[in-house]
């Protein structure tokens, strides 16, 4: 009896239901989580996997060797590559795209290269709304990716290199 | 200040009176009353529905709409303007008629009802004897609105959302009948004026300390009757997407959406009004507190006091899971009516012994 | 008193236009490119099934007659509610023989499985 | 009397509550579920067949996107296989590692599935709140591979590279003031397990808060209790793992009864439900979260004090360092083979199955000697529970099914595969 | 395990099962798999049928990449290969059983023929079987006698061909695209090339 007429009051007085606006009241008051996303950015990984670019040495020389390696690496197919020799006997590709649709940024195309040319940046907020053609993602622009953040790229792959 | 400015308006509009005739000028100046209502009324609808986002994010951890605008206080406007030059889209298979009709059927009573609603002494459209029972009466209707909405959209989500929007009708319009039996007991009136003061003095004289169950049960019923969390079944958007209004589109849409929000505020206002004392201040009858709040005019009490109601609303919202539209009907038929009923003997009981200082 | 009244026929109409107005601005600011499939009904991405309107059991029939039943209990109470401090013991031991009946009818339903409608 | 039909209704895949691609035929009375048929394959991707076709460590990330809310535990049973089937020895550290972001991951998965069966239920704030914590984990889940989802960082032979030693930390912006920020990064001083360490003090609460707003809800209740049961018996038939047969009170976790890496040296429970109703199910996963805690816990002290090499070095299968590769003719040559042709398995198949936050994740692995699988089978949890929801919503109502669908846990990478 | 190999081993005989990497493999006659299946669920008491999957033995063993690797790539040498298939009949059944009650699993293998692809139905002894029955059908075209509702469960409505099947095309028989003109999804043979990277390299 005296179980039952405790589980009715506590039935009637609403206690769980009152606890549950207890915390959302609480929320209410609290610091928010929200990150204003362009002018504020949460925290990047200097491991993180993002757009591609193609590196060159300090000396203005691309470092991509065309050995493709990461061709076969990759595992969706997304890069293609074609290479030529050069007049100076050293062996370059004349073409390096990436398919961006297919890709999957599972960083297999930084771990193989060998001079480390292909890395992965830091960079995501990258979008293709023109046409599809957009998404493939040619040597130049590749380059072009890689010069302009040298810098970051750098020091995030330095920071990084001890673990590889 | 609101007051006086109110009064002036009502001494000139008297003075205009002679220059019109009759019917015409009594039909113009009811116009611009009701105008001087439905805009603010619109505009709180407006800014509710920004409160509302803002609130419940807030409670969510996040900052809600913030680019439109300075924090994002022009977010409202924009929606409305969005929802303006959005396509109407007429479903093939749809009732035309029937399906355009719904959204001005839900609407209408949602308007009309403020016809009757006090906001402060003598700030009203018209002072009907038995407003109450208008305020039941056409209040109820709006449910017509959602039910032929989802019928007439011909298609099996709205009309599910119609069922269970015919089922939350047969559950809770008893219930909130009954509640309001036990306030018309004691006030011993069916008008919202008399109600009010009836309730004269400070908070311990109004009725939600006596009535304070029935208080709860009107406000429960409330959110059923405004399809609201946790009582959202009709849209239930988890479950049957959106109910009444999965076939609706731009402007026909917003209608809903008005009629919704408009009549969230009329029961903010109704549950102050019946058991909060309307726009008396909590503090009449308290020596020094009184004459400290004597400045704030009657309708500033009215609205901070439903402001509370209309937080709570959101409040809900955020906290509580959804229920199932049977266990509505349980809880209703179950749990509240048998309460009202008890509860409108024990009033009974105690007006008779004329108990406390509500009674007599 | 039916001068009382004629604020709530323009309310009731001004309550209609702004039912009306609205779709009507709208109808003319909003595009209008209708196509078959924008204007089929929605099921999820599918087309339909079969049509919308067919008989299908409505589980609740019995609560809504008797929600009728206490629609109309609830009418009777206002009256009495409104004038029974003034009627006394009289009127309290009135109410209460019609609520008495009103409790026996909800108990005997209850019992009997009508509010049982899953 | 008119006749009275069956309404056949389509739920989904344009659906709120269809958790992705879910296609159900329902057949309902009114609102009374009389038959339910889902209808899958809508992200049906061929992950088997491509499998096929790839050097095994190429389908490391297809295993990713498998069941694409518990990343690393796919990735865990695939390359168990793989080590299986090589028979090579996995250090120590890495097993650690591997425990470690296998209970993150459950951690992910069971704070999704709280966020969005909450939300079919009709609980809003629980998915934000769900969500905070996830955040956290999958920053955790950045910093060590450098994706916040798709990791491919499991390997054969280990993990792909040691946990950070820092954790990278917000930026300054108009918006925070510096106290603001320093607020924000106070947890980010130290390595990235520190921040984990940080995180399992801090997450029982977040637990509790749960808890508190759902657990004894009484409309939460209402909606789950005796809602889909499956008894014990049932639950073995329909083939039924994991969580879903640990709410019918089996207590049958692959941790515990078949211990694969290091679980054997943790210490944690098993939680099992009584009746096998959602709201049993909904219980064991809130416990499972605690338990998952407390392993953290005790790989995070371990691996503080044991610091070590975190890939195998047999060079056949895991490559060398870079900087070994730059230095060394060998590692050169190893590294090249490794990454056009990758490694041969000897010819037989084995089926390797790891507790996954689901249920029994398995993977069978067929070889015919070469570098690429013959045939992989993915044994996807969600499977077999998703088949068993005609069983279950049989006799309940329309609302009712979107409570099964969020009990059930389903995500379609996996089952669609 | 020793346990069940030799309870396994007196009952199905030596010959039939098989114990590599720690696992138990079982061999059986798939004109018997119900009548196998029932004694296993009963008398060994595996309760759970924890997956069912079909298996295209036709290129077992062969090496495929006849085409050259790239126009202009590095060659990649290819070493010694068994062209050999073992296999005489194409497809196999494959059960993965567990026990729960006891702790132990084990694998069930039938193999059934390319001419004739039919197996009895085990949705009676495991109410699981069902779906996954559906997906060997559906992905390998092996038809499962007794099975209820055996549609096909992942592939497109419409589907044609196998994919698993060991002569279906990774990059498929056709794909689709959205017409403008006849403003619906048609259906094209495939246009892209199939694109191997790495061959596939067999030693024995």
């Amino acid at each position: 009896m005296g179980k039952k007429f405790k589980k009715l009051i506590k039935n009637f007085s609403l206690s769980e239901l009152r606890a549950g606006l207890g915390i959302t009241a609480k929320e209410l008051v609290n610091k928010k989580i929200t990150v204003q996303f362009p002018e504020e950015r949460t925290p990047i990984s200097p491991r993180f996997r993002g757009l591609h670019a193609l590196r060159r040495y300090p000396n203005g020389e691309e470092r991509c060797i065309a050995c493709k390696l990461c061709e076969a690496v990759c595992p969706a197919n997304a890069i293609t590559i074609e290479s030529e020799m050069r007049e100076d006997g050293t062996r370059r590709t004349t073409q390096y795209d990436i398919d961006l649709f297919k890709c999957i940024f599972c960083g297999f195309c930084e771990e193989s290269c060998p001079v480390d040319a292909i890395v992965e940046t830091q960079i995501f907020d990258y979008a293709f709304i023109d046409s599809r053609e957009g998404s493939i993602i040619n040597k130049a622009r590749l380059l072009e990716v890689g010069d302009k953040n040298e810098d970051m790229i750098n020091k995030t792959k330095l920071e990084d290199a001890k673990y590889k | 200040m609101m007051m006086a400015l109110w009064q002036a308006f009502v001494v000139s509009t008297h003075n205009l009176l002679p220059w019109f005739d009759g019917v015409i000028a009594t039909v113009l100046i009811i116009l611009i009353k009701a105008f001087a209502l439905i805009m603010p009324l619109m505009l709180v609808v407006a800014y509710f529905t920004y409160a509302e986002r803002k609130m419940i994010g807030y409670m969510q951890l996040r900052i809600g709409p913030n680019r439109v605008g300075p924090r994002g206080w022009l977010q409202p406007i924009a929606d409305a303007l969005k929802l303006m030059t959005k396509e109407i889209i007429f479903p093939s298979k749809a009732n035309i008629y029937l399906f355009l009709l719904a959204p001005v059927l839900a609407i209408a009573p949602a308007i009309a009802v403020w016809a009757v609603i006090p906001f402060a002494e003598g700030i009203f459209v018209v002072d009907l004897d038995v407003s109450l029972l208008y305020v039941l009466a056409i209040g109820s209707i709006g449910v017509y609105g959602i039910i032929l909405a989802g019928w007439a959209s011909n298609s099996k989500y709205p009309l599910l959302g119609a069922l269970r929007s015919a089922s939350l009708l047969v559950s809770y319009e008893i219930v909130i009948g009954f509640a309001l039996v036990t306030v018309v007991m004691i006030a011993g009136s069916v008008n919202l004026n008399t109600i009010v003061e009836a309730q004269r003095g400070g908070i311990l004289h109004w009725y939600w300390l006596p009535l304070l169950p029935m208080m709860i049960i009107f406000f429960i019923s409330a959110l059923v009757e405004t399809n609201r969390a946790p009582f959202d079944v009709v849209e239930g958007e988890s479950e049957i997407v959106g109910g009444t209004h999965v076939e609706y589109s731009g402007m026909t849409f917003a209608i809903f959406f008005l009629a919704e929000y408009a009549n969230m505020i009329l029961m903010a206002v109704l549950a102050v009004l019946l058991f909060f004392g309307g726009w008396h201040s909590p503090f009449m009858g308290i020596p020094y507190l009184e004459f400290m709040f004597s400045w704030v005019p009657g309708i500033v009490w009215l609205l901070a006091k439903s402001s509370f109601f209309m937080f709570l609303y959101l409040w809900v919202r955020a906290t509580f899971p959804r229920f199932r539209y049977d266990q509505i009907m349980r809880l209703s038929w179950k749990v509240f009516l048998p309460i009202t009923i008890i509860w409108i003997f024990v009033v009974a009981l105690m007006t008779q012994l004329k108990l406390g200082v509500w009674f007599g | 008193m039916l001068a009382n009244y004629l604020p709530i026929m323009v309310f009731i109409f001004l309550g209609i236009a702004f039912g009306i107005g609205p779709m009507l601005i709208g109808h003319l600011l909003g595009p209008s490119k209708p196509d078959e499939e924008k204007n089929s009904q929605f099921e999820c991405g599918f087309p339909a099934f079969d049509d919308s309107r067919m008989h299908f059991n409505v589980r609740y029939y019995l609560v809504a007659i008797l929600f009728i039943l206490f629609d109309l209990e609830v009418a009777f109470f206002f009256p009495w509610a409104v004038v029974q401090s003034d009627l006394g013991w009289f009127g309290f031991v009135g109410m209460s023989i019609f609520l008495f009946l009103l409790v026996v009818g909800f108990i005997f339903e209850w019992k009997n499985g009508a509010l049982e409608w899953e | 009397m008119a006749e009275i039909h069956n309404y056949t209704l389509n739920f989904g895949p344009q659906h709120p509550a269809a958790h992705g691609v879910l296609r159900l035929i329902l057949e309902i009375d009114g609102e009374v579920i009389k038959r339910a048929d889902p209808h899958i394959g809508l992200l049906h991707r061929g992950t088997e067949k491509l499998a096929e076709s790839k050097p095994y460590n190429h389908s490391i990330g297809y295993m990713d996107r498998l069941d694409y809310v518990s990343m690393m535990c796919n990735e865990h049973a695939f390359v168990m296989a793989i080590e299986k089937m090589l028979e090579i020895e996995v250090p120590q550290r890495a097993q650690y590692i591997r425990v470690m972001f296998d209970e993150i991951t459950r951690i992910l998965n069971h704070l999704m599935w709280l966020g969005t069966h909450g939300l079919d239920v009709g609980a809003m704030s629980i998915f934000l709140y769900a969500f905070r914590e996830r955040e956290k984990l999958i920053d955790c889940y950045e910093a060590v591979s450098g994706s916040r989802m798709h990791a491919t960082y499991y390997r054969p032979g280990g993990v792909y590279r040691d946990l950070p030693d820092k954790m990278p930390q917000y930026l300054e912006s108009d918006f925070r003031t510096n106290k603001e920020l320093a607020q924000m990064n106070k947890n980010r001083q130290g390595s990235l397990l520190d921040f984990i360490a940080d995180f399992t003090e801090e997450f029982p609460k977040s637990i509790q808060q749960y808890d508190d707003l759902l657990t004894d809800n009484r409309i939460w209740k209402q909606r789950l209790v005796n809602i889909g049961i499956v008894t014990a018996k049932r639950a073995k038939q329909l083939g039924f793992t994991g969580p879903m047969l640990r709410g019918s009170g089996v207590a049958w976790d692959l941790r515990k009864k078949q211990p694969y890496s290091v679980y054997n040296q943790l210490d944690f429970d098993i939680p099992v439900g009584v009746t096998g109703d959602s709201y049993d199910r909904y219980l064991v996963r809130m416990e499972e979260m605690r338990q998952s805690n407390r392993i953290i816990k005790q790989c995070v002290a371990w691996l503080k004090d044991n610091p070590g090499e975190v890939m195998s070095d047999d060079h056949k299968v895991a490559p060398p360092s870079r900087v070994a590769m730059k230095d060394d003719m060998e590692s050169l040559i190893h590294h090249f083979k490794l990454f056009t042709e990758g490694y041969c398995l000897p010819k037989g198949e084995v089926y390797c199955a790891i507790e996954h936050p689901k249920g029994e994740f398995g993977i069978y692995l067929i070889s015919d000697g070469a570098n690429k699988p013959y045939r992989v089978k993915i044994r996807a949890p969600g499977f077999a529970h998703l088949a068993a929801m005609d069983e279950m919503t049989k006799g309940h109502m329309l609302s009712d099914v979107v409570t099964i669908i969020g009990t059930q846990d389903i995500v379609f990478g996996e089952i669609d595969r | 395990m020793a346990d069940l190999k030799t309870q396994l081993m007196a009952e199905f005989g030596k010959q039939n099962l098989l114990d590599a990497f720690g696992e138990l493999s079982l061999n059986v006659d798939s004109a018997d798999i119900v009548k196998t299946c029932l004694k296993l669920r009963d008398s060994f008491f595996f309760d759970t049928l924890i997956d069912l999957c079909g298996v295209d033995y036709l290129a077992y063993g062969q090496s495929d990449w006849d085409a050259d690797a790239s126009s202009s790539g590095f060659s990649r040498g290819r070493e010694i290969q068994s062209d050999e298939n073992t296999h005489e009949q194409r497809f196999a059944v494959v059960y993965q059983l567990l026990s729960v009650s006891k702790n132990q699993r084990l694998r069930v293998k039938a193999y059934v023929d390319e001419a004739q692809p039919i197996i009895q139905s085990v949705t009676n002894v495991w109410k699981s079987a069902n779906w996954y029955e559906r997906e060997a059908f559906d992905l390998f075209g092996i038809l499962f006698e007794n099975h209820t509702d055996l549609r096909r469960i992942l592939t497109d409505y419409g589907f044609k061909g196998h994919p698993l099947r060991k002569d279906f095309p990774l990059i498929g028989e056709v794909e689709m695209r959205y017409d403008e003109d006849l403003a619906r999804v048609v259906y094209e043979p495939v246009s892209i090339e199939p694109n191997i990277s790495v061959p596939r390299v067999i030693r024995k």
